[in-house]
């Protein structure tokens, strides 16, 4: 199949060019152009596809490639020669993603046109989605930092743009800052890291880092005072752990959660969140490098539990969602950290399904109660049937229950991390990344359970509420979408095997296609790959195209991959651990909330449940004391240090002198010139004149001192 | 003897009257003390054998100038006699603050420090001894005045008439604003 | 085309004379005149830009002008164009054209305004176009002028004393390099070509020395700082900015375009047509110093705009900040770095006068510009309910100031940072928190105007109407075009610049 | 003995405290009464100089017309003194600045 720029580039162009339209006239279209934004993400969902079928369907090898450059800007004169390209690089990972983005932003789209309907500000709202999917397609297909860089922003932006929606709340300007000045933080260091590795490499495509990193370019290098593999390993991780919501720069994500509910379904599930762990598993090979695993797993497993713990007290359904997105996007950074690159990428897909499935189901509840605090509802399942049907899967999916999605991918990472802490052979300090995991899963089956009891079953807490809530709404836009995401949180789509010894073929491929497909970066094939043109014409042969080997194996990278014995058993004692986990932590949850026969946590905690509450106090931190008792009035000292101080008196003072000598000049010119009869010497007196009309006082005492001062002066120089 | 005694308590009189003058908050003591300072002046005059101008000084001076500043203070100054002590050094606002003074002090400093300089070159010169008195001055004053510096004199004749008219006119309330001010 | 440059240079003055001709009272026709006048500058502009060599480095051999102007003194009319000006005059066309659209409210003197205002563009045309030392030092002295009276005269309540002191700051620097550009006269030796620019350029002055009291110094070293001196008080690098904030809050809103628009890109044009040329080893030797003040103006900018409660002063002060990054691209010297900052001096033009545009369309409406009033209530809020057309146009010009990518800040702020990256290691990753910083109180600043509900006092004003939306078109399409294809700037000037690079590169 | 230069210093101090009296004090009488003060040290140096050096009578001649001068300029003086205090009602020196611009 060709791979050319009609083929490739609408992916990320028709999202694009319905934003471009609906800015500029999507008032003036029928229904404000929501068609358009729907239609330009379903047509990219069709490209994707096709990409998909070519990769996944049996098309190409596993470590198969597409890597297409075309010049951006040459500023290449004389002795110079520097230039920028951007291009296109799909691989099986790139594939996988566009699918799981373009299908997840389908059914979000879909049902934002049911969700927002009523909005003031409909229109609006899809142009920032077109936008925001846009941006995360074009990362997705990115070949290199540079141009990741920018399509990252682009959608710090959006999601600045779309937590600020309700502009009219002061809450929500609040948050859309915090989010993007967050992140902000590890972009910044991000485009660092970038600077550096285009000063190694030349070049910031990631085939070139990887044949860099293959040829020991950047060993033996020093940048500060740490190695520069370090370095740059570490820059491009900050932006991971501000893009993707990682301790300590968590805080921005549970206030996106002031947009709308399906832009929060977009953020937490397709684009934003994931593009940060994208980008971990891209710079795989350097985070290798740059033996900065161990501090990832730690992150990922920090972030994983402590997450969970502020889950366990939000009383609000969005913030629940919200911190359970953090702390299953601590057990993909763990995943990275600890080697499991197939499954950490894995999940990132699966909960991307599934936390889209439950935030549309939220905002479901949301649109048909308008209340969104857990302990006011109550008994929901008899009104909402398939809204509880889709967040019951979801909910099993999450809290790790085997068939079902989350389960293959949570399992396998926990399993890889639980080798990598305790059998690999390395100090066994790092048992607490495996243990912290496994502590998480716990807990996450316990919160998600006892968000569920408390939304679903029991008796309606508000009566009021639950009278005044519309029987559920059947629509292909409403609760449609739900079903179909609900139908992807089944595990057999993505492991075959688990539900049955080769029976599934998912789309014509092999059993355990996606444990088999992805793998990381091997570097040494990388070295002098060849430069190919993006353009309207695909150059290779149809002869060129490799032909498809499969070949089982574990996904697994970290420490001792070799060790199969160990591997193994590490996975069946984390499979069983997980089930036994998962399924008490539900039953502690039906017992608390249910059978209420054990009383809930702020009643047995109560001094903890504030610091949880609280979220720890990193959002007091931040922004009370680090930013209003510490950088602004910093800020105001150098302010006033600056005009009030230097100006004043460095500047100002100095011109008082030049005034005072502007006065003896006046003086002269009175005496001598002007009674000697010079008039009239052109626009510099006319303009000095100006000047000493306005400086000078008229003040006769003063004109005596200088006199005086003056003729000792003549006096003291000549000396008669 | 007597002439040093009265050299020294002119000398005396004139400087201490001078820094009254200076300090002195109320307008009206501050041309008192002037008085006293010009008659150590004419003291002086008489110390170095001026016995005209002595006299001239102390006519002129003690009897014209002075009481006429008394009389422009008397006619003028009465509100500015009300102290309103404004500052640290409890001056009141027509006296000046601690500012001019210091810039005064200052300036005086270096007109000092410079006099000193040229002083110091006239050392020969001061040994010149006083070579007898010139006896009574009045009749060689008197020749100078309409010999060698008659010019001089008409035009100050003229001068001091001009000075009488001049003092008169401006002086003088306009008509039509003085029914705002009287 | 020989006469091309002749025209722009001379065709606001035609204006200028056409506006004074006109009779006092017509201010509607001397408001049509100037903008006629200045469309068709900015015409010609274009016209110069779609007849340009992108293949010559030096001086466009076709512009070329060179006319005896006072022969005793070799002294030439000498006008020309390269790469690196390009940019600048067609910036300086576009923001005169657009300003004259903004000014269509000023009541107060129309006919003296827009002379001055013309007479303005003329002469930041001349100093753009000079290849005369005195032709420079005259185009760059008179520019003065109408800036004091624009500022003096039709400034807010304080503008006696920052039309003064601008002018007395730009007045010291460029007494500083007049004392330079004589010192050069000399030592070129009052040959035929005595005052030629280009003449000296490549790094001619390197062996000689100047004995002052006694003491020898070196001539390169000691005349780059007097060029620095006045080049680096347009600029304005750290310790010398103080000007900027008073000059730019007082005056007027067109005045305030042009300043940040176009005249501080004069001191930076000056570094690269006459500092770094002309005394290449002395620019190469304190390039530290250079890169250093840089970065202090982009940390110390940002962090005092954040103090900021008044607006305008906050975008002053982003100026800085901006102009920073400009400073450390020049110093860093690489190919990267210097077109970098180039394309930084066009597209800082561009989005910070839309940024005091918009603040002149607010300023209209709320005769103030507190985003915090003194008193501790706020200024504005509710403004994104109150007047949508004005908000979209409001972030594109924030966003594009803060760098966001796509949008024209970031590519320039990223070439400089690759090509400061290998000299100065240590300051890029300063100069990082800079970027942090100033998206930091842009937002803070957009939060705090636009967000949350209308104010009664807000509620009153109208969103921008047609006349002030056309002339932010213009800018938003540049923000965004050269923001996706900076290529259109950059190959016009790539070739210049690695002229620039390759000498330096010698050193 | 007394010397020319005990005159001179006598002069002087009194030339000093002149000044320091223009320049210190705000009130117009009082600035006039420092000019009196600088006046009458010059017609002193005056006649030190004619009696120490020069010895003829002429130094006499000319402090007389210092003291002339000085009546005359009180008289002035003091009337312009008189007519700003009819016009502004105070006699503060900084209160003079109709000349200014």
């Amino acid at each position: 199949m060709e791979y050319t720029i009609g083929s490739v580039a609408p992916i990320f162009l028709a999202p694009f060019t319905a934003f471009v339209i609906n800015a500029f006239v999507g008032k003036k279209l029928p229904r404000q152009g929501d068609w358009l934004s729907v239609l330009a993400i379903f047509i990219s969902f069709l490209f994707s596809f096709r990409i998909f079928m070519d990769f996944v369907g049996g098309s190409f090898a596993t470590d198969y490639y597409i890597h297409k450059v075309f010049t951006w800007f040459d500023l290449s004169s004389g002795n110079q020669n520097f230039k920028v390209e951007m291009g296109i690089y799909i691989d099986q990972m790139t594939s996988i993603m566009l699918l799981m983005v373009t299908g997840v932003a389908t059914m979000i789209h879909l049902f934002s046109t049911w969700y927002m309907h009523d909005d003031v500000r409909y229109g609006k709202f899809f142009v920032y989605l077109s936008l925001f999917t846009s941006g995360m397609l074009g990362l997705v297909l990115s070949d290199n930092l540079l141009s990741l860089f920018i399509f990252w922003e682009i959608m710090g932006f959006c999601s600045y743009s779309l937590i600020g929606f309700y502009y009219e709340k002061e809450k929500a300007g609040d948050a859309s800052i915090k989010a993007f000045m967050t992140t902000r933080v590890g972009d910044v260091f991000l485009l660092l890291g970038m600077v550096a590795i285009w000063q190694v490499v030349g070049n910031v495509s990631f085939v070139d880092i990887y044949a860099a990193i293959a040829e020991g370019k950047f060993a033996g290098q020093q940048v500060l005072g740490i190695s520069l593999a370090t370095f740059t390993a570490f820059c491009v991780f900050m932006g991971t752990i501000g893009k993707s919501a990682q301790f300590p720069l968590q805080v921005w994500l549970p206030d996106a959660m002031m947009g709308p509910t399906p832009c929060s379904a977009l953020i937490h599930a397709a684009t934003m969140v994931a593009a940060g762990v994208y980008l971990s598993l891209r710079m795989y090979p350097l985070m290798v490098a740059g033996d900065l695993t161990h501090f990832i797993a730690l992150i990922g497993a920090i972030t994983a539990f402590g997450a969970a713990t502020i889950a366990l007290v939000q009383t609000d359904l969005k913030a629940v969602l919200a911190f359970s997105t953090i702390s299953q996007l601590g057990y993909m950074v763990m995943g990275v950290g600890v080697g499991s690159y197939n499954a950490a990428f894995m999940h990132v897909i699966t909960h991307a399904v599934f936390k889209a499935c439950l935030f549309l189901s939220a905002g479901s509840i949301i649109h048909s109660v308008h209340e969104q605090e857990m302990p006011k509802l109550g008994g929901l399942r008899k009104k909402l049937p398939f809204t509880f049907i889709a967040m019951m899967a979801c909910t099993l999916a999450i809290a790790g229950v085997p068939f079902f999605a989350g389960f293959v991918s949570k399992d396998r990472i926990l399993g890889d991390a639980l080798y990598w802490g305790l059998f690999s052979g390395q100090s066994k300090v790092w048992a607490i990344v495996p243990i912290l995991g496994f502590a998480g899963a716990f807990l996450t089956a316990f919160y998600m359970f006892r968000m569920m009891f408390l939304i679903f079953f029991g008796q309606p807490r508000d009566k009021h509420l639950y009278d005044h809530c519309h029987q559920e709404h059947i629509g292909f836009n409403s609760n449609i979408p739900l079903l179909i995401l609900t139908v992807f949180t089944l595990g057999f789509w993505y492991a075959g095997s688990l539900t049955g010894q080769n029976i599934v073929k998912v789309f014509g491929a092999k059993t355990e296609w996606f444990k088999i497909l992805v793998e990381a970066p091997k570097v040494e094939k990388f070295i002098n790959h060849p430069r190919e043109e993006f353009g309207f014409v695909d150059t290779r042969l149809k002869t060129d195209l490799p032909v498809a080997v499969y070949e089982h194996q574990s996904g697994f990278v970290g420490v001792n991959p070799e060790n199969e014995h160990g591997l193994h058993s590490a996975h069946v004692i984390g499979a069983i651990a997980s089930i036994f986990i998962a399924l008490s932590g539900i039953f502690l949850a039906y017992l608390m909330y249910v059978k209420r026969s054990v009383k809930p946590l702020a009643e047995s905690f109560r001094g903890y449940t504030t610091t949880l509450q609280n979220r720890y106090y990193f959002d007091n931190f931040y922004v009370g004391r680090v930013i209003q008792k510490g950088l602004i009035p910093f800020n105001r000292f150098l302010s006033w240090l600056d005009s009030g101080v230097y100006d004043r008196y460095a500047v100002d003072g100095w011109a008082s002198v030049n005034r005072f000598l502007f006065r003896i000049s006046k003086w002269f010119d009175d005496v001598i010139v002007d009674s000697i009869g010079v008039d009239g010497t052109g626009v510099a007196v006319n303009l000095m004149n100006l000047i000493l009309r306005i400086v000078q006082s008229g003040k006769i005492q003063f004109y005596f001192v200088v006199l005086i001062v003056t003729l000792a002066g003549y006096v003291w120089t000549f000396k008669f | 003897m007597f002439l040093n005694l009265l050299f020294l308590m002119s000398a005396f009189l004139t400087v201490g009257s001078a820094v009254l003058v200076l300090t002195t908050k109320n307008i009206m003591h501050s041309c008192v003390f002037l008085l006293g300072s010009l008659i150590g002046v004419a003291g002086l005059y008489a110390t170095l054998d001026a016995d005209f101008v002595a006299a001239t000084q102390i006519m002129v001076y003690v009897g014209g100038v002075v009481i006429l500043m008394l009389f422009a203070v008397m006619l003028t100054g009465g509100k500015d006699f009300i102290s309103k002590a404004q500052n640290l050094l409890g001056l009141i606002p027509t006296m000046g603050n601690k500012w001019s003074y210091s810039i005064g002090i200052l300036v005086s400093l270096v007109f000092v420090f410079t006099n000193i300089q040229l002083l110091s070159r006239l050392g020969t010169m001061s040994t010149l001894k006083n070579n007898g008195s010139f006896g009574s001055s009045i009749r060689e004053i008197g020749h100078l005045f309409v010999k060698d510096h008659i010019l001089a004199f008409e035009l100050s004749s003229v001068l001091l008439l001009g000075a009488l008219v001049g003092a008169a006119i401006i002086a003088r309330p306009h008509r039509h604003q003085g029914h705002d001010h009287d | 085309m020989n006469g091309l440059l002749n025209w722009i240079l001379w065709f606001p003055v035609i204006g200028m004379i056409a506006v004074l001709v006109i009779p006092k009272g017509n201010d509607n026709a001397i408001r049509w005149t100037s903008l006629v006048a200045t469309a068709i500058t900015f015409i010609l502009t274009l016209v110069l830009y779609a007849n340009f060599d992108e293949s010559v480095a030096g001086m466009q051999p076709d512009f070329l002008v060179k006319v005896p102007w006072i022969e005793q003194f070799n002294i030439f009319y000498s006008l020309g164009i390269d790469g690196i000006s390009l940019p600048m005059t067609i910036l300086n066309g576009l923001l005169f054209f657009l300003c004259v659209m903004s000014s269509w409210t000023v009541e107060k003197n129309v006919k003296a305004y827009f002379a001055l205002l013309l007479m303005l563009q003329s002469t930041v045309f001349g100093v753009f176009f000079s290849l005369d030392f005195f032709l420079f030092y005259v185009y760059w002295e008179v520019m003065l002028l109408p800036m004091f009276f624009l500022i003096g005269v039709w400034g807010g309540e304080n503008r006696e004393y920052a039309a003064v002191k601008f002018f007395l700051y730009t007045f010291f620097g460029s007494i500083v390099m007049l004392v330079g550009i004589i010192a050069l006269y000399y030592a070129t030796g009052k040959g035929v070509d005595s005052f030629n620019i280009l003449a000296m350029h490549g790094g001619k002055f390197s062996e000689l020395t100047v004995t002052i009291f006694g003491n020898v110094f070196s001539f390169e070293k000691l005349f780059f700082w007097a060029m620095f001196l006045g080049f680096a008080i347009k600029v304005p690098v750290f310790p010398f900015h103080t000007w900027l904030p008073h000059a730019h809050v007082q005056a007027p809103t067109a005045v305030s375009v042009i300043l940040a628009g176009v005249l501080l890109k004069m001191g930076t044009y000056g570094f690269l047509r006459i500092a770094f040329p002309i005394f290449p080893a002395a620019s190469v030797l304190y390039s530290d110093i250079i890169g250093a003040l840089g970065l202090i103006s982009v940390i110390y900018g940002a962090l005092c705009a954040m103090a900021q409660d008044d607006v305008k002063k906050l975008v002053a002060y982003s100026s800085v900040s901006h102009m920073g990054f400009v400073m450390m691209g020049l110093a860093a010297m690489t190919v990267q770095g210097m077109n970098g900052a180039v394309l930084q001096m066009f597209n800082h033009g561009t989005s910070t006068a839309m940024m005091f545009l918009l603040i002149g369309v607010l300023y209209e409406r709320s005769h103030h510009r507190w985003i915090v009033k003194p008193d501790g209530s706020k200024g504005f809020g509710g403004l994104y309910t109150q007047m949508p057309r004005y908000t979209v146009i409001f972030i594109i010009g924030m966003f594009a100031s803060l760098g966001l990518p796509g949008l024209s800040g970031f590519i320039s702020e990223a070439l400089i940072f690759l090509g400061m990256y290998e000299k100065f290691t240590t300051m890029t990753v300063l100069a990082i928190i800079g970027l942090l910083i100033g998206a930091a109180y842009l937002l803070w600043m957009f939060k705090r105007m636009f967000f949350g509900e209308v104010n009664p006092e807000v509620s009153e004003y109208e969103d921008m109407n047609l006349r002030e939306v056309a002339y932010m078109i213009p800018l938003c399409v540049a923000v965004i075009v050269f923001g996706i294809f900076p290529a259109p700037i950059l190959n016009v000037m790539k070739a210049s610049v690695g002229q620039l690079v390759d000498l330096l590169a010698k050193y | 003995m007394i010397s020319l230069a005990s005159y001179l210093v006598i002069s002087m101090i009194l030339f000093a405290i002149g000044i320091t009296v223009m320049i210190a004090r705000k009130n117009i009488v009082a600035i006039l009464l420092g000019i009196e003060l600088i006046l009458n040290a010059a017609a002193l140096n005056f006649v030190a100089y004619s009696k120490f050096v020069t010895q003829n009578l002429d130094g006499h001649v000319f402090s007389l017309f210092i003291i002339v001068i000085a009546a005359a300029e009180a008289a002035v003086g003091l009337a312009i003194v008189i007519r700003f205090f009819q016009l502004k009602e105070t006699i503060h020196i900084d209160e003079a600045t109709q000349l200014r611009n």
